[in-house]
């Protein structure tokens, strides 16, 4: 018995002896380590020929061009296209991380498309006298706006909506003009107009900046002026008067408020810092369509089938302004978009659409660029199935052919022959009557973008001005709302790096106040807390912030929030 | 049961009592393992710490156990190479604290690194400038030595000398253990030294950073002088924390006194080094790069009070009751001393760790605090819990006290 | 950590910290398979019973270790150096030569009989020098009373060797395993038990009076049975035992009398080993 | 490690940051996190177990609102020159100063996660994988070809896109140039930067926009004082951004900074 | 004696396995997708290894050549072998990419740059890749099963004699270290 287990043991130790004197333990020892640099937790990352490819970023009406860095034909990394006349070159953080959105988790990729067809048009077909059928087009100025402007001239209770805007449409910015810039919390570094242009701009005018908040413009402003909210409008006053005699003086608002802009008409920078802009030229057959309304202009319970395109992004219209004009009795609202974060929350059918850079679009010049443009968001990564283009379902429904729009567009441009073309690869700009009209389509395909000429004097707009509805006055909540800069939802993946791992931005779900009010409140850093307004309530984190007035609370502007704070200034937050 | 295994003439409790003693420790240990398990497998997210505070409890511990299980070392010195003869009577148990100190620590580090496959990449790919290198080396070697030093307690058990190799085995190892013991104490002053080092050696961070000799800063040696007087400390703790629990003498009283008395001597030297080296520190090494003093205390819960606490309240005050004979004499102040001592050397470890980190050295950073997870406190007490076992199990079936056969008959 | 390891270099640092490393490490092995060797080398001289001896006595109580020249009051203390072996013991020699130990004294102690014509040993054996040059080994009255009626006595075969404070044969009663020490070197011719009154007869290795000089004799025998009496006094008491009746004889089994006793501690203790 | 062929000519890459044009808008940071492969946060990541190789942190006056002024400072590795604290404590030479470049190199393939180099740095300047590093679905399909995603439990930084780097000597090779010559490129933050704020180049060459500026009266670096020779040189003209190089204020004026 | 024959006998049994069975056992290999021979190209088609391993204009490597570069002169079976025909049936005529295994592929980790070597080093293709150029058959692909680093089998290693793959890190830093081009870990690591 022991003697075998004696002989067990002995054996055992030779075969230990014998194994360390092979290669065996010691490789095994060395290839475990290697496999922690190869194990399942790492993603293998692609090998094989990298090019560039060219596009205009959707994002956001600034359009600014694109240098795609890619692998194959898969973007790995996006650049500004250096020496653009306009851009300069330039890209926000957000069109910097642009070719992640298709991936984004939140990202739609399917939706009842064909429910949503037969619920319309049903609707359509039973839409009374006083019904309307009204098209939602965050962004106008679009080739796809145009579309929607003839779609909703087929039926004869059409609509066309569009935002509010007093500049950006007819009438745009013209910094280099501007001596001086009135700034009232317009965030003019912070996704204001085209971001190059802004900042090339910059050295030359004198800014200041009216704001409650230092604001990220603000801190690069020649001067910060701190304001109780509610205060801008004399304080802009004050600073207009004694400006306006050094030279054009410009001044911009935030919430682009009527009275505040107005007073652009005493400074002298009418027809020189803001001037009128004519729009791209469109095909004459184009030119019977339907005007560009407000939803303010309709009466209250008027729409019976709403079709809201959220796809390209532009400013959001709270939605309880929206959902009084909606007919009571089950009314359809069909929102296109790629995520259901925005209107989707509200909307009875959500239809799934491209996002950048898969998206076929064009993108309306910014609200600073003196003259028109044409540029194409051309798709630089195949969509996934399922998914619906917003003006060719409205087309489709209207009965009229929009498949080539843009084509027709960019030939119609072509036809007026003006203005210059400006092709990325090369860095070339060339008159546009030297180009032939399929060089020009291919160009634009290609990544080009077209600009008009300017005129030789620029002529004065007149500001479409209405009267600005008195908010309500609401002592009883003891904070006023500060939107804070816009944020594209969803964005990148890789953002969390800025609302996230840093706090250097707001994120969607946090809202900042000064460390006092939250002593008030009974918050800590960090802490949890409910937001209420007049439009309801939200749960949300708060973040201490020192550099805040202690009356103000400061939110991030996202869908939900602006629906919560959108039309009342005034908040609450209450410890949960 | 389990008689024939416990040494002649020395009183155990029944196996079920000794049993039920192990039980929560064990329940303890699995909980510890668990969490650490989660550690190594779901990754270090586990922990509380960050990118601010890349150590936290567990280099905490490592310290700290470190300095304590240095009784291993510094007894097993003043026993084989200055033949201290009394000491003989606590030098298994020193033997066995050192062992179950160093090998907690040496797992728990297993644990905090990010990769332990590739642990091995210290030793082959060492950079010998780094005092991390330095500690990692000799935490390893001094295991195996404590390994083999362990070998003779083990072998001595009353079944296992029954086997003739292993009698003679243990008889001849005993023969040659003082060059073990040397070794070790070569050994345990360079890592004791290069713990220290670890933090004196931050030049980024003006509060742990300090001036030394040669490649060494003063902290270097302050761990040194401060491990070697309260090893004897912490020696004398447990023991009476055993003779206590299982209601036994096992050692005579003069040892006691003995070990006070060496834990004194060379407790007052710590406090005048560390004294000396906080004046330069506060002085001219701080300042000079651009670090006022005054402000690391500026940081609440941070205040100068902690600096008292740690070099008077804990370290002068310890050391003046160790000195005394008078005191010496009673047990009740002996036993508060060496307590005091050893919350001294932890006290001193944790600022050196933890305060450090919490610190800022960006004008426009903040000061952070950190409270650590569940899962590190669980592996913390993983190696509590590990040690108090390994210690009642040789307490048990070996040889800890030589003298308690003797003692027993008075 | 090897010369071909990507970035070693040949500088101080490398050589003074390698170095350092290695030597340890040698130090640290040649000192394990040094002690090896040596146990391999004492496993094959046939060591054990006087490793077992030397590691026993140097885990005896101080108290227990004296000289028996202690007992006798020669000296005021001291311990033996020599574990319990005056055969080299220069001292002793010498002690002998001054005045050699007086052949006189009484066989009957505290009612135990200690016939002087026997060499005691300080396990409690005894050794008889027979006629035919053999030696006769047994338990003295004190050493057969503590084991009392053994349960069993395992003895060594015949033609075995026995040597000087290695075990001669074990007795186990009660709870007691007891090795009974040998008070002679040399083969074992025949063996015996307790009612034949000697347990071996043995060949001694040497003849003449050095093998035995080790053993107490004649006046010695009395001092050295006062102290082991002491000695089982405490053993009993420690044990929580009622001490034994003040100077009377003890009874013929003690064991039997101390049921409570940790009998085989009080052994351990009495025949000298752990 | 070795010091470098002698007739390699040794560049010293380094950048200049003019505060006062930074508007904190993060693009430096997403564009680092695009090119260097930087996974997007774990859920439960927070702005200190977070990874942003360059970060930009909010400074302000410390004074009360209104009259408290910020301005934004992008922080990444500041590339020590002297005695590189990191460099220096890796038990590992995990971390190691290219003599060619002067780039301080972390190599995540070597490290075995003990982040004492962390502990070491005064800039905060590295970062820890706390978590595996993961992508949303079909996302790791855009990751850049040039730069490999590092595991969980090591420690990363900033590289001066060393993948750029790579790429412009492969180019050099390509193009029949000598390799004795530092080439010349540009990290991605430079090139993203909107408003040019961030200029890099090699500080051994004097007509390079980052050695002239360094020569500049209100140029800085940060914890100039701790003499550790970093190559990120900061200008502002307001003195109160001058003195963020400084030590941290006690308590009393230095204000808990719950941003950037 | 007796007792020393167990020991002996475990003592053997794991050296056999490890010297012996280990070195296999620890690669899994595959077959290449066809029996390519470059002999045959090099020396009938006369061709030079960068007429197919080309550069890219921006000095990147293109390592081995795709469908179309082969279909360019095996549009159709040029020779007789069935080794051509099967390739023409079987991937140039439905356009079907062969999933060729890259014997000295380098781990993700690594950035080598071929050109360096090749224009600016002067290095042959023999140096690294041993006969490869000139053999008559593709060796099947092997592939360590725990690390996945392929074994560039072609190697013919002066000093790296053990069972790891060939064209290791040790490999690469000797010669470096000659040339006095050893600066950091991140010259060669990406």
């Amino acid at each position: 018995m022991t003697s075998t287990r004696r002989d067990l043991i002995k054996f055992g130790g030779g075969a230990a002896v014998g194994a360390l004197l092979t290669p065996a333990p010691w490789r095994l020892v060395t290839d475990t380590a290697l496999w922690s640099e190869t194990w399942p937790g790492v993603p293998r990352v692609a090998r094989g020929e990298i090019r560039a490819r060219y596009t205009n970023c959707s994002l956001c009406p600034a359009g600014c061009p694109v240098r795609a860095r890619c692998l194959g034909d898969q973007p790995v990394a996006l650049f500004g296209v250096a020496d653009h006349p306009f851009s300069h070159g330039t890209l926000c953080p957000f069109g910097l991380a642009g070719h992640h959105l298709p991936y984004h988790p939140q990202r739609l990729k399917q939706g009842p498309v064909e429910q949503a067809k037969a619920a319309v048009a049903e609707a359509i077909a039973r839409c009374g006298a006083e019904e309307r059928i009204a098209i939602l087009d965050l962004r106008p100025g679009r080739t796809a706006s145009w579309t929607y402007r003839r779609a909703a001239k087929q039926w004869k209770s059409g609509t066309y909506l569009a935002p509010h805007r007093i500049l950006g449409g007819d009438a745009a910015v013209n910094l280099a003009a501007a001596k001086n810039v009135i700034s009232v919390g317009a965030p003019l570094f912070d996704g204001w107009g085209t971001p190059g242009n802004v900042i090339a701009a910059r050295d030359k005018f004198r800014l200041i900046q009216i704001e409650a908040t230092e604001s990220r413009t603000a801190s690069l402003a020649d001067t910060w002026v701190p304001v109780q909210p509610g205060d801008e409008l004399q304080t802009a006053r004050k600073f207009a008067q004694d400006l306006a005699a050094q030279g054009p003086t410009l001044v911009l608002d935030a919430g682009e408020r009527s009275e505040i802009l107005a007073l652009n008409q005493t400074t002298g920078a009418l027809g020189t810092a803001i001037v009128s802009r004519r729009e791209a030229p469109v095909p004459d057959s184009w030119n019977q369509a339907a005007p560009e309304s407000q939803l303010d202009a309709l009466p209250d319970r008027s729409i019976r089938v709403l079709l809201i395109d959220e796809s390209a992004a532009g400013s959001y219209i709270p939605w309880s302004r929206i959902e009084k004009k909606l007919v009571a009795d089950n009314p359809v609202v069909v929102v296109f978009g790629s995520s259901a974060d925005g209107y989707g929350r509200h909307a009875g059918f959500v239809l799934p659409t491209a996002v950048y850079p898969e998206a076929v679009d064009d993108i309306p010049p910014a609200v600073d660029s003196p003259v028109a443009m044409f540029r194409l968001s051309t798709s630089l990564v195949a969509a996934p199935a399922g998914l619906v283009n917003p003006a060719q379902f409205i087309a489709g429904f209207a009965g009229i052919d929009a498949a080539n729009s843009l084509r027709e567009r960019a030939d119609a441009i072509h036809k007026a022959g003006r203005g210059n073309l400006f092709t990325y690869a090369d860095a070339k700009s060339t008159p546009l009557k030297d180009v032939k009209a399929d060089d020009f389509w291919k160009a634009l395909n290609d990544g080009a973008s077209w600009a008009d000429e300017a005129p030789v004097r620029p002529a004065a707009p007149i500001l479409a001005l209405v009267a600005s509805t008195a908010n309500a006055t609401e002592d009883d909540l003891p904070l006023a709302v500060l939107m804070a800069e816009a944020q594209p939802t969803p964005g990148s993946p890789i953002l969390t790096k800025l609302y996230q791992e840093s706090n250097l931005r707001l994120a969607a779900n946090r809202i900042a106040l000064h460390p006092s009010a939250a002593k008030s409140c009974g918050i800590a850093d960090g802490g949890r807390a409910m937001l209420q307004t007049r439009c309801g309530k939200l749960e949300v984190q708060v973040t201490l912030d020192e550099g805040l007035p202690p009356g103000v609370v400061r939110v991030p502007a996202v869908p939900c929030t602006l629906d919560l704070c959108g039309t009342s200034p005034r908040a609450k937050v209450v410890r949960i | 049961m389990d008689r024939e295994f416990i040494a002649r003439g020395v009183k155990r409790c029944s196996t079920g009592k000794f049993l039920l003693w192990i039980l929560p420790w064990a329940a303890l240990l699995a909980f510890g393992l668990y969490s650490a398990g989660l550690c190594l497998i779901k990754g270090l997210n586990q922990t509380n710490m960050d990118n601010r505070f890349a150590f936290g409890l567990w280099i905490f511990l490592d310290l700290t156990v470190i300095a304590l299980g240095a009784g291993a070392f510094f007894t097993g010195f003043l026993l084989y190479i200055l033949k201290i003869k009394d000491l003989r009577a606590v030098i298994n148990s020193a033997v066995v604290i050192g062992l179950v100190c160093y090998s907690g620590a040496v797992c728990v580090l297993g644990v905090d690194v990010g990769q332990p496959l590739r642990a091995w990449f210290t030793f082959w790919y060492p950079n010998v400038h780094s005092m991390l290198t330095e500690v990692t080396f000799c935490i390893t070697c001094y295991l195996t030595v404590l390994t083999i030093e362990y070998l003779p307690i083990v072998l001595k058990n009353r079944k296992l000398r029954q086997i003739p190799s292993f009698l003679v085995f243990e008889f001849e190892l005993h023969k040659l253990i003082y060059v073990l013991a040397g070794v070790g104490t070569f050994l345990s002053f360079f890592h004791q030294g290069s713990l220290g080092g670890l933090y004196g050696v931050l030049r980024g961070r003006p509060f742990a950073f300090r001036e030394g000799f040669a490649v060494w800063p003063s902290t270097f040696f302050l761990f040194i002088i401060s491990a070697a007087a309260v090893g004897p400390s912490f020696v004398l703790l447990t023991t009476w924390l055993v003779e206590k629990i299982s209601r036994k003498k096992l050692v005579k009283p003069e040892v006691f006194s003995l070990l006070g008395r060496i834990s004194g001597l060379l407790l007052s030297v710590y406090v005048l080094a560390k004294t000396v080296d906080t004046l330069i520190w506060i002085n001219r090494t701080s300042p000079e790069s651009g670090f006022p003093a005054a402000q690391y205390y500026s940081w609440q819960p941070f205040g100068t009070w902690i600096l008292f606490a740690e070099i008077v309240l804990f370290g002068l005050v310890p050391a003046l009751m160790l000195l005394a004979p008078q005191l010496r004499a009673r047990t009740g102040w002996l036993v508060t001393a060496a307590m005091m001592a050893c919350c001294g050397v932890a006290l001193n470890r944790f600022v050196m760790t933890v305060q450090t980190l919490a610190l800022p050295t960006l004008s426009f950073d903040r000061f952070l605090s950190y409270f650590p997870s569940w899962q590190e406190t669980g592996t913390f007490l993983a190696v509590v819990a590990f040690g108090v076992l390994v210690y009642s199990i040789s307490f048990r079936y070996f040889q800890l006290f030589p003298s308690e056969r003797e003692l027993r008959r008075f | 950590m090897l010369p071909w390891n990507y970035g070693f270099h040949l500088d101080t640092g490398h050589i003074v910290f390698l170095g350092a490393f290695y030597t340890v490490l040698v130090i640290v092995a040649t000192t394990v398979v040094n002690a090896l060797l040596r146990s391999r080398r004492d496993m094959q001289t046939s060591k054990v019973e006087h490793i077992r001896w030397h590691s026993d006595f140097h885990d005896l109580p101080a108290q227990d270790r004296v000289c028996r020249h202690v007992l006798t009051g020669e000296f005021k203390s001291g311990e033996c150096p020599n574990s319990f072996d005056c055969r080299e013991c220069e001292t002793h020699a010498k002690l002998l030569q001054v005045h050699p130990i007086a052949a006189g004294g009484e066989k009957e102690i505290f009612g135990m009989s200690f016939p002087l014509d026997r060499l005691y040993h300080r396990g409690h054996t005894w050794a008889r020098r027979e006629a035919d040059g053999t030696v006769t080994v047994g338990l003295d009255d004190l050493g057969s009373r503590l084991l009392g009626t053994p349960d069993e006595v395992v003895l060594p075969a015949p033609g075995a060797r026995v040597e000087v404070n290695g075990t001669a044969f074990r007795v186990r009663n009660r709870d007691a395993d007891v090795r009974v020490l040998s008070p002679v070197d040399g083969e074992i011719l025949e063996t015996g038990d307790a009612d034949r009154g000697w347990y071996l007869k043995v060949r001694p290795a040497a003849c003449g009076e050095l093998p035995f000089r080790h053993l107490l004799r004649g006046a010695e025998v009395r001092p050295w049975l006062l102290r082991e009496m002491e000695r089982l006094q405490l053993t009993l008491s420690a044990g929580g035992a009622p001490t034994l009746a003040d100077g009377g004889v003890p009874l013929s089994d003690i064991s039997a009398a101390y049921p409570k006793a940790d009998w085989d501690a009080v052994c351990s203790e009495m025949f000298l080993q752990v | 490690m070795i010091g470098p062929n002698k007739n390699v000519k040794a560049a010293r890459y380094g950048m200049t940051i003019d505060v006062d044009r930074c508007s904190g808008c993060g693009a430096c940071m997403v564009a680092c996190a695009v090119e260097n492969n930087v996974p997007p946060a774990h859920a439960n990541a927070t702005d200190r177990t977070g990874l942003t190789w360059i970060r930009v942190y909010k400074i302000d006056n410390g004074l009360p609102y209104p009259e408290t002024r910020s301005a934004y400072v992008p922080v990444m590795c500041q590339h020590c020159g002297n005695e590189t604290p990191c460099a220096h404590v890796c038990p590992q030479q995990a971390v190691d100063v290219d003599p060619a470049t002067g780039v301080v190199g972390e190599m995540p393939q070597r490290c075995l996660g003990c982040r004492y180099c962390i502990a070491a740095c005064p800039y905060h300047a590295r970062y820890f994988n706390w978590w595996d590093p993961a992508w949303p679905a079909g996302m790791e399909k855009a990751l850049n070809p040039d730069v490999t995603p590092r595991m969980r439990g090591v420690v990363e930084k900033c590289n001066f896109c060393h993948g750029r780097w790579h790429a412009a000597k492969q180019q050099a090779a390509a193009d029949g140039k000598p390799d004795t010559e530092p080439v010349s490129y540009t990290p991605a933050c430079a090139e993203a930067c909107p408003t040019k704020a961030i200029h890099f180049g090699d500080l051994n060459d004097p007509a390079s926009l980052p050695a002239q500026a360094a020569k500049q009266g209100e140029s800085f670096r940060m914890l100039e004082k701790l003499n550790t020779d970093t190559k990120i040189y900061y200008r502002s003209k307001r003195d109160w951004v001058r003195r963020i190089a400084d030590a941290p204020h006690p308590a009393g004026t230095g204000k808990e900074n719950q941003r950037g | 004696m007796r007792g020393v024959f167990p020991f002996a006998a475990g003592l053997a049994i794991m050296l056999a396995a490890g010297w012996v069975g280990f070195p296999h056992a620890i690669y899994k290999s595959r077959p290449q997708p066809v029996d390519f021979s470059h002999k045959v190209h090099a020396d009938k088609a006369g061709q030079k290894c960068e007429d197919c391993h080309a550069f890219r204009p921006d000095g990147t490597f293109a390592g081995i050549p795709t469908l179309d570069k082969c279909a360019g002169c095996h549009a159709a079976p040029m020779g007789t072998t069935p080794a051509e025909k099967n390739f023409v049936d079987q991937y140039v005529t439905p356009v079907r990419e062969p999933q060729w295994a890259a014997y000295a592929s380098q781990p993700d980790n690594v950035f080598f740059s071929h050109i360096a070597h090749v224009k600016r080093g002067q290095i042959q293709c023999e140096t690294c890749h041993g006969n490869h150029g000139s053999t008559d058959h593709l060796q099947p692909f092997q592939q360590d099963r725990i690390s996945g680093y392929s074994r560039n089998i072609w190697q013919v290693s002066e000093r790296v004699k053990t069972t790891r793959p060939s064209m290791t890190m040790a490999g690469c830093i000797d010669c470096h270290h000659e040339k006095g081009l050893e600066h950091s870990c991140l010259d060669c690591h990406k």
